[in-house]
């Protein structure tokens, strides 16, 4: 490329051109994905006549957004280089907290402001201990999800909190989880791509000390962006209490958080950090919820589920990798 | 005189084990450009880090602009005009060149990012610094090491400020962008700015700056103004302690059979061309020397010798027998060893020891009964090390811990004694120091005339008609050569790089000469 | 002096947690009775060994850049067919050493099928394995039918949990395990290697090393040890459970990084996957003798792991360390 | 083949006038207890000429996946959904769902879905159909007391996850009856996640503390077994009393070898078969026949009784019938 047509190329370049090169960059990042994605619906069609039917797309959309809320979260702390393995105690016991606040009394608003204000400390905390004590995001959110978990239940007694407000499950049941999803995802996107947030969290991840030679804060960014983490967790677990009626103790403990992090990585983010790929993670969520759905629907046992969903997790990956690769070559 | 923008003064600086500075008094005053040079380790990147606020100092005092100041971190010191570019480039594979360029110090518009304008202003830069060949959007990680080096400079100039630390920016740079480079660091005196450069390229200094100063074991032993009269031997003898002989001599020894030979090879470059086809022989007992401008392919060249990626087209035969090298693995097993110009991401394990990085390949050697023979090992390590004037404390040092001089020697090591018959080494003295580079190359001087063979890869014309006897040019149209020792000079090596001879008779003689 | 070397060999690395340890071991003895109890030290030892077979393995692992998440799964599923082998009378044959075979080859399979995936394929190790996981915790459910397999021979059982010279054999094992390991990783040449491959993959491949087999090697050790752990369970347990070994890799993995090991590879300390392990599991066993109550369980253990941690901080034990 | 009158509460169960559609879900297919659950449905299904489908979570705590299952399953027109939640709220969206779209709904065993949840969400639910979980610990505590005489003792519980529906309420029922035994003191309440490795673990660690401990109660017969290879371990097998919960084979033959003293047998595999009788009756429009809960007898299998009810109950209980012989 000469150098004149950069100059025409970026004097050209305006919010709308930007928009058309991040698009398509982004399709010949993620089109292995997509292609994944179109071929389990098809698969599934064809393997179970119940499949195709608008109410079994809203739930798989419903659900997606369900994980997207996590994972875009994860998708920018795994940008950094880290890890965040608290999210579902954090999101079990942000819920209890908040419905033991309404089942004081406390009007929805302020008890789920409280709760979203501590999934944020405990964020900002993991962040804190990972950053100015230069431990490893691995072990630290894993004391943190032990020590959340054991607060949920010693706070919960080990049962359900009911008593959840309808303010607060209007808030956050059914369509609004895809509302809520999607905003953030949405939101992020234009965060990511507009401010310097996202350069800045890529170059931690990618070179933590260019970065910090570079003059950019890298411990208060982590800090935030676990903060951020928390925070979605939180929200992510308002909609499953609003679902439920109840605040679980023992929701978020296994598949939930799990999903959240594969999601990301199925998108092409990778672990080692400075790569964000949005639309990536979206895609992750939905072919986990297409997979999900899909062969619950063509009536598959739970133990040939699990191989499947392993085989498939693995050839998303596998075919990413390799269309990533033979760009490369 | 002028006056003193930074003093720097009684600074001590202690590492676990190490004294890296004692006592050094250093300034720089507005307007100039100060030079900096000594041994490898001899504390030059450590005093810059100090200025620049990246480390403290364990005693002594910074005087920024006649105020006693302490920084806090190196944003501090980027806020008082203070900022380097360190020794090994840090940037950000994963970001492209323009977000590298403004990280940090993006610029905003009403609606975010003003993604056009960085990009054009980070084009004009790289323009401004003639490199053309690099696209702002470009991921940096892909670039070759001395464009990375442009986009470090390009960077430091972008964030603006009084003083300009280069560490040994031109160890990767070729002769055009370092021509570049002293372009824009004169701009930058005209408008007032002050610089520091490091290089252990003599002649550059003497070129660029216009006060030398010298550090020894972490002393401040020298500091002469450039006015002209000031020698290359001055400052070696400052620097080494004692004066030094012909630094490219080395033992010329019997040629014998030949072991590699490249028959129409040709590589794809980085860039995705592909060179011309090349040809030649490598005996044993013979350093043959393989030249040209930045970017022509020599590095590929290196690349397919070794086994880390494949020809265009072309066989390479070893002993006289065709045999294919499908990766580093096949090469090692063939005796065919590389030096990569890439130290920190191909050449070392950063976290591991330098001993352990000096033996990885060559560690069967010292097992014993118990395992690896750590005794066995650790002898050999000394050894080396004393070859190559290295500390031996150095040895059980994590390699990220070495100045950046000993690193490079970590690696040479360990080719030096793995059994290799066929020595790769590609920009292999890059960063050394004038007393190391001699000592390497009076090493492979001794293993050819053990009946070994080493291709050097090098763009320094001084190095490869010093030390080669026989050399070949690859420039974007053809691949000359051979030439013995003494049949080229520097001015001939110039004309056939750039093409300004008459390049059909110089084919043909080469092709006559050949066959 | 003297105390300035133990000083220093406290602050090491791979030692940062002996002073806890210390420090609990103390106290739990003050407040009760029964923990310096032998049949205590027995349990503990029998507690910590299965864990610290996996960690050991997974020491390696780590340090050569890998992580296994399969490892609960294989464990379970090396408890299940060596459950099968019996039920279906093959030790009439081959009496239970059979069933160590079939139990460390499967665990090898599934090791083997990893080192594929990253090795061969290229695929981040993280989610091959979380895959392998799903699809081998779902292979378990389809060879036990969901039920747990009872039927082990005694010699079997005898095999993994009788005791040597007043040793329980699991903690035979583990120590043989870590002593293994430790040599591996300290005095061979391939324990050399994977500490290079973990931290910095592409020298040791332009160097002309074969990382592939390597890599392919780290995961069968790995698979084959998380086996060796399914077999020692069962035996303690005389059952293959189909749920058993979850979360093991959770375990084995916080105790690794606990004892000082980076989980972005290059560097590795089996003394300090022991101290972890220990530690771990004394924190479990003190919990259990205070009578804490029941939902304070969890919260005790996140913390205690937590003041660990932050105590081998490298900032704290630095900041200890510059004071001398 | 005509079924041996083990729980009958419904007397006569007209034929099916179709070959009705079930969908079962279940917590999880990971142990003993849920495959029995799983076969009473079966067998019930076989007889019967009606057609079941199973479906479970991974894990007894995938509480989301559970309820995801369930809606997915919503679109495959079953005439019938019989439900087996993970807790007692998981359930409730899709179980509200259900009933919107006409599908009919039994809920068995472990989570129960109250009437008052069933009011406020629109929930209809034919049955509830499971046992009394608090009084299976009740049965422990008495059935300890009983063992230990008036000089009373000590004793610890074994705790399921924490959390859990059924460990919880298991919990709830030894605290309360604990109570009504002033000379019986428990001395430690710890979890175990019904993990066998864990229990024998947290067993080990109770005799530790409290050498002098008479009875273990635990939330299942996993852990149970678990607290019999700690107590074979210490050489304390013949002077504790162990109580495991649920029935499964393997507790059963350890009662007869005479390591396990006692287990309560709730009768998961007639649960799962009155089931299917509740929903053909409702499906025949004999809904009024069923009753709202249907808590199925709880007995305590013990050395004294055990033969008999291998002899009895073997043949529908998986595993047992080898025990026979
Ligand atoms: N973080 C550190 N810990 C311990 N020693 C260090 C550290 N950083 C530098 N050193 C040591 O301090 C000394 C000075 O190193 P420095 O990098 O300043 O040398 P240099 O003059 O820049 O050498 P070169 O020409 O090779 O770049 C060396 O002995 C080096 O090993
Ligand atoms: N595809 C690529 N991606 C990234 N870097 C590359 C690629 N191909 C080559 N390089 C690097 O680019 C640099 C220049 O390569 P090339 O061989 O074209 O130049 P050279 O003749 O070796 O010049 P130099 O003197 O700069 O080493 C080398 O360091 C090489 O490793
Ligand atoms: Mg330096
Ligand atoms: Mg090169």
């Amino acid at each position: 490329m000469s150098t004149a047509q950069l100059h025409t190329q970026s004097s050209s370049g305006s919010f709308a051109s930007d928009i058309m090169h991040l698009m398509g960059q982004t399709l010949r990042q993620s089109w292995g994905l997509i292609v994944a994605l179109i071929a389990l619906v098809v698969i599934f069609s064809l393997t179970s006549p119940y499949f195709l039917n608008i109410f079994v797309f809203d739930r798989i959309l419903t659900n997606a957004s369900f994980t997207l809320i996590m994972a875009t979260g994860m998708t920018l702390v795994i940008a950094t280089g880290g890890i965040d393995v608290s999210v579902g105690a954090t999101l079990a016991l942000t819920s209890v907290v908040a419905a033991t606040l309404m089942s004081l009394g406390l009007h929805w608003i302020p008890a789920a402001s409280i709760g979203l204000i501590l999934g944020a400390a405990i964020g900002a905390t993991n962040g804190s201990i990972i950053s100015y004590l230069r431990l490893q995001p691995f072990i630290v959110t894993l004391a943190m999800l032990s020590l959340a978990r054991g607060l949920t239940l010693i706070i919960s007694n080990g049962s359900p909190v009911r008593s959840i407000s309808d303010g607060f499950s209007s808030a956050f049941k059914g369509d609004m989880v895809m509302v809520i999803g999607f905003s953030i995802l949405i939101l992020t996107m234009i965060v990511i791509h507009r401010t310097r947030i996202g350069i800045h969290l890529r170059g931690i991840g990618g070179s933590e000390p260019t970065s910090f030679i570079c003059g950019i804060p890298v411990n208060l960014m982590r800090v935030g962006v676990y903060s951020v983490q928390g925070a979605l967790a939180v929200l992510a677990g308002y909609t499953l209490t609003a679902s439920f009626n109840a605040a679980e103790p023992t929701a978020g403990l296994s598949t939930e958080w799990l999903e959240a992090l594969a999601a990301p990585i199925i998108g092409g983010n990778t672990m080692a950090g400075g790569r964000i790929r949005l639309f990536g993670t979206l895609m992750g969520c939905l072919l986990l919820a297409t997979m999900r759905s899909g062969l619950n629907i063509s009536g598959v046992p739970v133990a040939w589920q699990q191989i499947a969903i392993g085989l498939i997790i693995v050839s998303a990956v596998a075919i990413d990798v390799f269309t990533q690769r033979k760009k490369r070559d | 005189m002028l006056d003193a923008i930074i003093s720097a003064k009684n600074i001590h600086k202690h590492y676990a084990g190490t004294h890296a500075l004692s006592d050094v008094d250093f300034e720089i005053r507005s307007g100039e450009i100060v030079g900096l040079i000594g041994e490898n380790g001899a504390g030059k990147s450590t005093l810059m880090r100090i200025i620049c606020g990246i480390e403290h100092p364990s005693t002594g005092t910074l005087t920024v602009r006649g105020k006693p100041t302490e920084f806090s971190g190196p944003h501090a010191a980027q806020a008082d005009g203070i900022a380097m570019i360190p020794q090994e480039v840090l940037l950000v594979d994963e970001l492209t060149v323009v977000e590298n360029i403004f990280l940090g110090h993006e610029i905003s518009g009403a609606t975010g990012l003003s993604k056009a304008k960085m990009r054009s202003a980070a084009q004009e830069i790289l323009d401004e610094l003639d490199c053309t060949h690099i696209a702002p959007t470009q991921l940096t990680g892909s670039l070759p090491k001395g464009s990375q080096q442009m986009v470090a400079i390009a960077r430091r100039v972008m964030q603006g400020g009084a003083i300009f630390v280069m560490d040994e920016p031109t160890s990767s740079l070729t002769g055009s962008e370092t021509e570049a480079l002293f372009r824009l660091l004169r701009k930058l005196k005209a408008r007032g700015k002050s610089s520091v450069f490091i290089s252990h390229r003599l002649e550059e200094m003497l070129e660029i700056c216009d006060r030398i100063v010298v550090l020894r074991d972490g002393k401040l032993v020298g500091d002469f103004p450039n006015d002209g009269l000031l020698t290359k031997d001055v400052l070696v003898s400052s620097m080494v302690g004692s004066d030094m002989a012909d630094e490219f001599s080395r033992k010329i020894s019997e040629k014998g059979d030949v072991i590699l030979e490249a028959k129409n090879i040709a590589v794809r470059t980085f860039q995705g061309r592909k060179t011309p086809t090349i040809s030649f022989k490598a005996r044993s007992g013979e350093v043959v020397g393989i030249t040209g401008l930045a970017g022509v392919g020599k590095t590929e060249l290196a690349h397919v010798l070794s086994g880390l990626r494949e020809p265009v087209s072309g066989d390479i035969c070893l002993h006289g027998k065709v045999t294919k090298l499908t990766s580093p693995v096949t090469a090692l097993k063939n005796k065919i060893g590389l030096v990569s110009d890439d130290r920190r991401s191909e050449g070392l394990v950063l976290g591991m020891a330098a001993l352990a990085n000096m033996t990885f390949t060559s560690l069967r050697k010292y097992l014993g009964l118990l395992g690896v023979n750590r005794k066995a090992e650790h002898a050999m390590g000394l050894s080396m090390t004393k070859k190559l004037s290295m500390k031996p404390e150095y040895l059980a040092r994590d390699a990220n811990l070495l100045s950046g001089g000993n690193q490079q020697k970590v690696v040479i090591i360990r080719q030096l004694c793995s059994e290799s018959e066929v020595l790769l080494m590609d920009e292999p003295t890059k960063g050394i120091d004038i007393g190391a580079k001699s000592e390497v190359y009076q090493l492979v001087g001794n293993l050819v005339a053990e009946g070994k063979t080493a291709v050097l890869f090098s763009s320094e014309p001084q190095e490869i008609l010093g030390v080669c006897d026989t050399i070949f040019v690859l420039t974007d149209r053809s691949f000359f050569g051979p030439y013995a020792r003494g049949d080229l000079d520097y001015a001939k090596l110039m004309a056939i790089e750039f093409g300004t001879v008459d390049t059909e008779s110089m084919t043909k003689e080469t092709i006559n000469e050949y066959q | 002096m003297n105390i300035n070397k133990v000083m220093a060999v406290l602050t090491r690395r791979n030692m940062q947690l002996l002073p806890v340890i210390i420090l609990l071991a103390i106290v739990m003895t003050l407040l009760t009775d029964s923990f310096m109890s032998t049949q205590n030290i027995i349990n503990l030892g029998n507690r910590i060994s299965i864990n610290l077979i996996i960690a050991a393995g997974m020491t390696l692992l780590i340090t050569s850049g890998g992580i296994d998440l399969s490892v609960g799964s294989t464990a379970g599923l090396s408890a299940t067919v060596a459950a099968i082998y019996f039920q279906s009378g093959f030790s009439d044959i081959a009496g239970p050493y059979g069933a160590i075979l079939f139990g460390l080859g499967i665990g090898a399979a599934v090791g083997f099928v990893n080192g594929i995936l990253v090795a061969f394929m290229g695929l981040p190790a993280f989610i091959a394995t979380l895959g392998t996981m799903l699809a081998v915790r779902g292979l378990v459910f389809i060879w036990s039918g969901g039920r747990t397999i009872m039927g082990f021979d005694q010699s079997y059982i005898d095999t993994f949990s009788g005791f040597t010279m007043g040793v329980p054999r699991a903690v035979i094992a583990a120590v043989m395990t870590v002593l293994v390991a430790s040599y591996i990783l300290n005095r061979t040449v391939t324990g050399r290697l994977l500490q290079g491959l973990g931290g910095n993959e592409r020298c040791l491949h332009t160097a002309g090393i074969r990382i592939t087999s390597l890599k392919l090697g780290a995961y069968i050790m790995m698979g084959t040890l998380a086996g060796l752990a399914g077999l020692t369970l069962s035996a303690s347990m005389s059952a293959a459970e189909p749920f058993a070994g979850s979360w093991f890799e959770l375990d084995a993995i916080a105790v690794v990084v606990m004892g000082g090991t980076l989980l972005a590879g290059g560097r590795g300390t089996l003394m300090g996957t022991t101290l972890g392990a220990i530690l771990l599991g004394l924190v479990a066993n003190s919990i259990n003798l205070l009578g804490i109550s029941a939902y304070y369980h969890t919260f005790v253990v996140g913390a205690m792991i937590m003041i660990a941690i932050i105590i081998g901080s490298p900032v704290i034990s630095g900041a200890r360390g510059r004071a001398h | 083949e005509d079924r041996m009158a083990l729980y009958e509460p419904f007397g006569e169960i007209p034929v099916p006038s179709e070959p009705y559609r079930i969908g079962v879900i279940l917590k999880t297919f990971n142990n003993d207890y849920f495959i029995d659950l799983r076969n009473g449905f079966q067998d019930a299904a076989d007889r019967y000429g009606v057609e079941v489908e199973f479906f479970a979570a991974p894990g007894e705590t995938d509480l989301l996946v559970q309820k995801q299952l369930m809606e997915d399953m919503l679109v495959r027109q079953f005439d019938l959904i019989a439900i087996n939640p993970s807790s007692t709220t998981n359930l409730l969206e899709p179980a509200a769902r259900a009933t919107e779209m006409g599908i009919p709904l039994i809920n068995v065993n472990d989570a129960y879905i109250s009437p008052e949840d069933q009011e406020e969400n629109n929930i209809e639910i034919i049955s509830f159909i499971s046992t009394d979980w608090a009084e299976q610990m009740r049965n422990h505590v008495r059935y300890c007391a009983e063992k230990l005489g008036p000089k009373g003792g000590k004793i610890a519980h074994i705790m399921g996850f924490p959390g859990s529906t059924a460990a919880t309420l298991r919990l709830q029922g030894y605290e309360e009856e604990l109570a009504n035994y002033p000379q019986l003191e428990s001395v430690a309440v710890i979890p175990a996640d019904w993990d066998r490795r864990k229990a024998m673990d947290v067993a080990a660690d109770m005799i530790q503390a409290h050498p002098e401990i008479d009875c273990l109660s635990a939330s299942n017969d996993n852990m149970a077994l678990g607290a019999i290879e700690a107590l074979r371990n210490a050489d304390r097998l013949d002077n504790v009393i162990v109580m495991g919960c649920d029935g499964i084979p393997d507790a059963v033959r350890a009662i007869q070898s005479g390591e396990l003293s006692a287990t309560v047998a709730f009768m998961q595999y007639e649960n799962g078969y009155n089931s299917i009788e509740a929903a053909i009756l409702h499906l025949e429009g004999k809904g009024n026949l069923i009753p709202k809960t249907l808590f199925g007898p709880q007995e305590i299998w013990d050395k004294s009784n055990i033969d008999d009810k291998v002899e009895n109950y073997g043949r529908y209980y998986s595993g047992m019938a080898a025990l026979n012989k």
